[in-house]
């Protein structure tokens, strides 16, 4: 019995002191019709060498090529020490810290957590984590509207060059609480999201909250100063979605335009979060103080303990489910909290210098890569604007069979075709290299590259 | 002390960065940070140092008996997080193509199949990224297969007042009132309250069951058949699956829609409040309306399902499909179990249960349904030494910390006063529960002859009692630079 | 400056204290003309990011067949939580427990060693480790000829089929000191060590010492318990060197004959430790209650607080160098603490009848491989007794182009040749298949070999 | 708790062992064992929570402050473990052939390249596995020198009075006797001594330089020179290598064998007692001795160098040639390291050093050789305290361990009364030294105000001060099931 301790004469003894007389009596209030036996269809139990043998089959396979793919997730360096220490079994066996004095190491870590986060923001307050960048974007709407009391609406401006399935997801959150998303689109020529666009959008009713992507899907650099102050001029308020890497360098959301930003969130995978497929990434949510009792999710505070001592707790839980049930800010309740950890532990590390480091590294060996790609004959930047460390490119062929190619032949993962998601960009690939890319790799993708469309 | 206290300007961990950094060049000047972030600037070893000490500050599975109640802090097998981080699925790119992704989908896909078998349910998706967004997840699709045929007039979602608070929270997320049913002194539903509250405005009914009381509803297939007949929806709140695993099946309960807690009933880490993963399951009907991605094999391989392939799914959860990492770990965790190991976690689970409820009985404390078996969980109520010795469950709880437990849940469900609401797991010794009942025994004795010892507790821990109350009328929610100068001297 | 904590004005300020004038200056008492400067034969420093390029790289080069090889390091499945735990920082980065206090986890740690290795050879006393199993040897016959007073020479019996390394790294150590290794060869039909041809060797000084070898190199069973009484018969005290995994089945040694052996020692590999090219291992070492302070190494004990507690402490250390000096029982100072905390987690995960499962299909893996090998025309078994969990075969080819033929074209190492080391064995293979070899495995060996053998 | 104290006759971790174990055939009855072997038996959740805890109990650098002296107790990358632990590493059978192993075997190759350059020897052997064993290995290579050369008079090994126990052990072990050269009052070797000892039974000279006492000896080309001018040899031995590393190099100083501790100058883990590594480098009349294996380069590839290369080698000196997982996360740490970090270990361990002398020296402690420079460590003497108190070097010790500051190495070197040798190394911060030196200035004042106090430390220990004598007199090594009964309620 795999991670049972129970030994027969436990098993008795125990039954004798709950006056059963088995394990099975115990389940004597299921109705019987009701009961159900082994199920063939799950496999029989393996022992935990012979699931290391399978695991590690599978995982062989998936093994990958270089990887020029961001679009949303990011291959960075994690330090060894981050996860050595995130999954010590203090941390990762530990749960939501509703016992504060029992629970000051993982209380600590979320408070350091949130002082990194207000840091780079350039905001006053941050949680402790949403799902990922999707759902804190979600969430943040659904806190703008319900923050915004000028407003009688609840019309959201989202630009269409936010990431596709950030928008999707938002859709399927906050739609079902009457949000109205409207897409405001990009400029074909410099792939922002112009003043003029979302001014044509605005609508009589008014707007509960204007989203900024920064940088946006393509990697563009958006005008952010006068998208923050049209968005407070029309009594909207601000809501940033930001690459937390680049605000190594970026302005911080809370100071664009006049006013700042009223709410940022984003993505914090770039912060020691692997790939994985997708997850467990941790999304962030910063705001000014005076939404602070808007915001979802969990927070915590610092006081003092019966010594006089600083200490950590849980604070604000009036916001929240398990208090307020119906009328709580968000649902959630479990969040990502052991990511956080190990975004906390990558960032102390990293320390500033080391963080504009990265963001730096990325921007130059993105910016290198499509120089020599762009030398090629029928390549060129398919946008005008400034980017950071993103990049989307035109081709002469079609994308999807450059990518296959460039795997076949080259072994590389050379970017994210955008004709899936924009129609009209079906010409199109978005590409980036991670402080992760070699020089041999990116040369190795300029001369795949360059033999792929002269075969052509 | 926090790591922001020990930083000082220049000091680095310089193996962990790029070496190499060249001034960004396109960048317009108006867009550049002008202030640098004030991130910690310390070396790797005083990172080490600190987070390696904090840990210790910590109470966790891995080193206390952890009996928080709803919560299954049950062991978190170690080779699952080795097998998690093997390279070939922590290095994937979410949107690498399938060819380099059939490993991972493979697993994704047996893991499918395992919860449709396991929970009675016809089909699963894995997407939701916790237990909250998974009854989002639920409700939501409840909400689409009404929209689907045409019902408009469905308002009311039908709560029972024991039900944990994301219940009534996600269902207003979705747009539905919350109606509240009454729980009868035996601890099931009240089936006449319900029978009052149904009708055409009724969405449908979210259930724990096992409930939050710790009983099994023996009448779960009369209030199936009440809210059907209604033309409302049954939705299982999975989170006390743990209980019932492969004892019997939400979907031969006559549930439609379920979500699971992996992190609760499949192991997965806790890890300090997440990530959990929330998987949904569904009968046939509400199939339709599931949220992408979804895996499907195809020949000898595996693909994703998409809105392409599904017109009526409610759509995506999250940006990549879910918390892949973790659904990797209940799948090792599953396939640890096996088909004879799922019924054995409820099995013993129930056991330490009741013989945990046997004993706090036999050594005189008061149980909230002491004519019901409990399931994995049960309920003791502390209003008797509340009264008599001024004591609260909150003291108690906090002295346990003391005797080197984990506090129970307190204060949950709302309708039990001063109680605790304890789940021992399948996972513990008889010695563990043995020692939780003397320390509860020792508790009580020192209420009776030395109250404010308990009312101070914790004493042994390395904070006293936390002003909860200065917490929150004094918001400190992020280190800053002139904090640093007032009181740095932290820990 | 990896690892530097210092900032320019730390060491302004450390220079200001110390009233030098930089930091050079603290080197001014070293001759000026020994001093060197940077070599550039040293490579210049390489961020932990492209250190595990390069090492990721390195290592992928090495990843190993389906591996047949046993001959005194065994492949066998380590459980995760054995390494997760062990290297957790204040096991792996601590020292020497000299500081009783603050050490009561490794001294805890080393005392539940003790006590699982005692349990496992029944005997009375265990040290903490030393390097690997030959260099427990070498410790175990000088302390054997340092406690056995009645012998005057220093002449130790040694059996011909004992691991070739053993023999040789015993003869490094033990020589200098006078030692005089007699090898005594086995039956060319058995492989066993016959206790006739140990008493033609005897000789009129005595002996100190016999080693006796359960199992021998071969994986042959020795006759145990009439070599330990003839041992003892001829004055001399029985020093076994065993597989420890083996005495989950077999006759400890503490057992062997009428009083059993005097000391025991071996090597701890096979409780999870990785193969590793050959170590870090960690050798063990047993003895009776009487000879304890003959003892080489650490020895913890347990004792009590000055509040009456029991608690931990190194014990007997008037043994060691940093007391004795150049009159300790043996040099050994740093031993194979982190190894040893390894071990001591697998055992305890193991327990009796999970060592006992592990020994047994290792041995019937053997045992199925050889049966299935032994099918094909010359292929034999070389010895007639008795084995545990290795085989040496007789092949009807060289074994060496074999071996090279089943690792290119199965993908497996079948085994170690024997003539490289017993020049008269050039026609044999010592094989072995521990519980990590799957039925694939084992039948792919199967099927190849008689490939190789058809094609001759 | 000892683990066997939660022992339960039957419980398992049963994931953990192969399912289908079929009794053992072909094993005669009279070689099998009769009673099973009493190991703990135990489920895995309780050997996880069991060796979790029990880590917690101990210092080690990645909690506290660890100036324990002449260990070198610097940070030990985490990098390096996770490297070293990759499968393609780990996995490899030690008797597998060359081609699958030109990884590991390249490592080892530049490892061997890198520690020539810095220490300025002629060919290097990585086979020792520890400090004591290169030692051995060293004192063995004189030893076959003098043989070589028919040279069978020398049987004396010059040792200064100062030295490491290690040394006259290990020169015993050769067959040498050990003979002691005084100590100057600087702290330098006695030269007179020397010279006056010298002669045709002279082997050689073991020297650490900087010495155990932590100054560099100033006189060493001179040492040389009379110690090689008698025919003797000189071995340095590299416990204090780090203080000098990048400055000057053993070979420069007329060194003709040493030995380097990987787990101090390089950084490996010391593992609570090993496991180390002890490379030993010669010149290049004393390279035909090197122990075997070597690692050679040849074309593209790399070979091992064993006895049928190496003729004259002095043999093997572990089974398998060498704890390869050691050296490789020592080859890890020098390339981080790189050419130019090198000398900064050097600088950075000695202005710490130094600095905190000073700072001890202002506080009013008393140097062992105030006139001197420290080098990476120094000492400071307590005889005025104990004579004035009452409180001695280990009082002092102890109570540290209360100010969360593991002690300094106590009474070594044997000539300074009362001696406290302290070795902060370059990974500290500024901020942990001005700790330390409050933390004995604060002991100082109690040894002053309430001397039973500081006696009787530490007081904040998992335990008090320990019985050694007891230990010793009364002697328990082993965990039976006879004890079991009497105190199994161990901790």
């Amino acid at each position: 019995m795999p991670f049972i301790p129970h030994t027969d004469d436990d098993i008795a003894a125990m039954l004798q002191t709950i006056g059963a007389p088995s394990i099975e009596a115990l389940f004597d209030e299921i109705p019987a019709a009701l009961r159900s036996g082994e199920r063939d269809e799950i496999p029989p139990a393996l022992s935990e060498q012979a699931i290391t043998r399978l695991m590690r089959l599978r995982a062989q396979g998936d093994e990958q090529p270089s990887c020029f793919i961001g679009a949303g997730a990011y291959d960075h360096y994690i330090p060894a020490a981050v996860w050595q220490i995130a999954t010590r079994g203090e941390y990762y066996s530990a749960y939501t810290p509703y016992q504060a004095e029992a629970s000051q190491g993982t209380l600590q870590v979320l408070y350091e957590f949130q002082s990194m986060m207000t840091a780079l923001t350039a905001l006053d307050a941050s949680n402790t984590s949403l799902y990922d960048g999707a759902t804190a974007l979600a969430e943040a709407l659904l806190m703008a509207v319900r923050a915004n009391r000028r407003c009688k609406s609840k019309r959201v401006l989202i630009p269409r060059a936010l990431h596709p399935f950030y928008r999707r997801t938002v859709r399927t959150i906050v739609e079902p609480q009457g949000l109205e998303l409207i897409e405001v689109d990009f400029d074909a020529a410099s792939g922002q999201t112009p003043v003029e666009r979302c001014a044509a959008l605005a609508g009589d009713q008014g707007l509960a909250a204007v989203v900024i992507n920064q940088p946006n899907f393509f990697g563009v650099l958006e005008a952010v100063d006068a998208l923050t102050d049209w968005a407070h001029e029309q009594g909207a308020l601000a809501v940033a979605v930001v690459n937390p890497l680049a605000l190594a360098l970026l302005t911080p959301p809370g100071e664009w335009g006049a006013a700042g930003a009223d709410i940022a969130c984003g993505e914090a995978q770039p912060f020691g979060m692997p790939l994985s497929s997708g997850g467990p990434y941790a999304g962030f949510l910063c705001s000014k103080q005076a939404l602070v009792r808007q915001m979802p999710g969990r927070i915590v505070g610092r006081t003092l303990d019966a010594d006089g001592k600083p200490g950590f707790t849980l604070t604000l839980q009036a916001r929240e489910q398990h208090i307020r049930r119906s009328k709580a800010t968000s649902n959630i309740c479990t969040n990502q909290g052991l990511m956080v950890t190990a975004a906390t532990i990558h960032l102390a590390l990293l320390g500033t210098e080391g963080l504009e480091q990265v963001a730096r590294t990325c921007h130059a060996n993105t910016a290198r890569l499509c120089d020599q790609l762009c030398a090629l004959p029928g390549v060129e930047r398919a946008f005008s604007g400034a980017v950071f460390h993103e990049q989307a490119l035109r081709l002469p062929q079609a994308p999807n069979t450059v990518l296959e190619r460039l795997a076949s032949e080259a072994d590389l993962l050379g970017g994210c075709a955008l004709g899936e998601h924009y129609p009209e960009l079906d010409d199109m690939l978005l590409v980036c290299a991670t402080e992760q890319r070699t020089e041999e790799e990116m040369q190795r993708y300029a001369t795949a590259l360059a033999t792929i469309l002269n075969a052509a | 002390m926090l790591i922001h206290d020990q930083s000082r300007p220049g000091r680095r961990a310089s193996a962990l960065a790029p070496s190499q950094a060249p001034e960004p060049t396109g960048i317009p000047a108006q867009l550049r940070r002008r202030e640098r972030p004030r991130l910690p600037e310390v070396s790797e070893l005083q990172v080490v140092r600190h987070y390696t000490r904090l840990s210790q500050q910590n109470f966790s599975i891995d080193t206390h008996f952890y009996p928080l109640g709803s919560c299954t802090m049950k062991y978190n097998p170690r080779v699952c997080n080795s097998l998690a981080a093997l390279p070939g699925f922590a290095e994937r790119h979410p949107l690498a193509p399938v060819e380099y992704g059939q490993g991972v989908m493979a697993c994704l896909h047996d893991l499918q199949e395992i919860l449709k078998a396991v929970t009675g349910m016809s089909a699963v998706s894995l997407a939701p990224a916790a237990g909250a967004q998974g009854e989002l997840t639920g409700v939501a699709m409840i909400r689409a297969y009404h929209l689907a045929r045409g019902d408009h007039a469905r308002t009311e979602m039908l709560i029972p007042d024991a039900a944990h608070g994301t219940n009534p929270a996600s269902a207003v997320m979705c747009g539905y009132q919350a109606r509240e049913i009454p729980t009868g002194p035996d601890g099931d539903v009240d089936v006449e309250a319900l029978r009052a509250a149904v009708g055409p405005q009724t969405a449908g009914i979210m259930l724990t069951n096992p409930s939050t009381v710790g009983v099994f509803d023996r009448n779960i297939e009369e209030i199936a058949g009440i809210v059907h007949d209604a033309g409302g929806l049954l939705y299982y709140d999975g989170a006390n699956l743990n209980a019932i695993l492969g004892k019997v099946r939400p979907g031969d309960m006559g549930f439609d829609v379920i979500h699971m807690n992996l992190h609760k009933t499949f192991s997965t880490p806790h890890g300090g409040g997440g990530p959990g993963a929330g998987p949904v399951g569904v009968s046939a009907r509400v199939a339709p309306y599931l949220p992408v991605p979804m895996v499907e094999r195809e020949g000898e391989g595996y693909r994703w399902l998409t809105e392409a392939d599904r017109p009526e799914t409610i759509g995506r959860m999250t940006t990549f499909g879910g918390n892949m990492g973790i659904l990797l770990r209940a799948y090792v965790y599953a396939r640890m179990l096996g088909r004879e190991g799922m019924a054995r976690a409820a099995d013993f689970a129930t056991l330490n249960a009741n013989y945990l409820m046997a004993r706090l009985q036999q050594a005189g404390f008061e149980l909230a349904y002491p004519q019901r078996r409990a399931s994995h969980e049960f309920i003791i109520t502390l209003k008797h030494e509340a009264k008599e010795y001024g004591v609260t469950a909150m003291d108690f709880a906090k002295r346990l910390l003391d005797h080197g437990f984990h506090a129970p849940t307190t204060y949950f469900p709302l309708l039990v006063p001063e109680c605790l609401l304890i789940e021992p797991t399948e996972t513990e010794t008889k010695e563990s529960l043995d020692g939780f009942v003397e320390a509860m025994i020792a508790i009580r004795r020192e209420a009776q002859e030395d109250p404010q010892r308990v009312k101070d507790a914790p004493h042994t821990m390395p904070r006293r009692r936390l002003d909860e109350v200065r917490a929150a009328r004094h918001l400190d929610l992020a280190w800053t630079p002139q904090q640093a100068d007032e009181d740095g001297d932290g820990q």
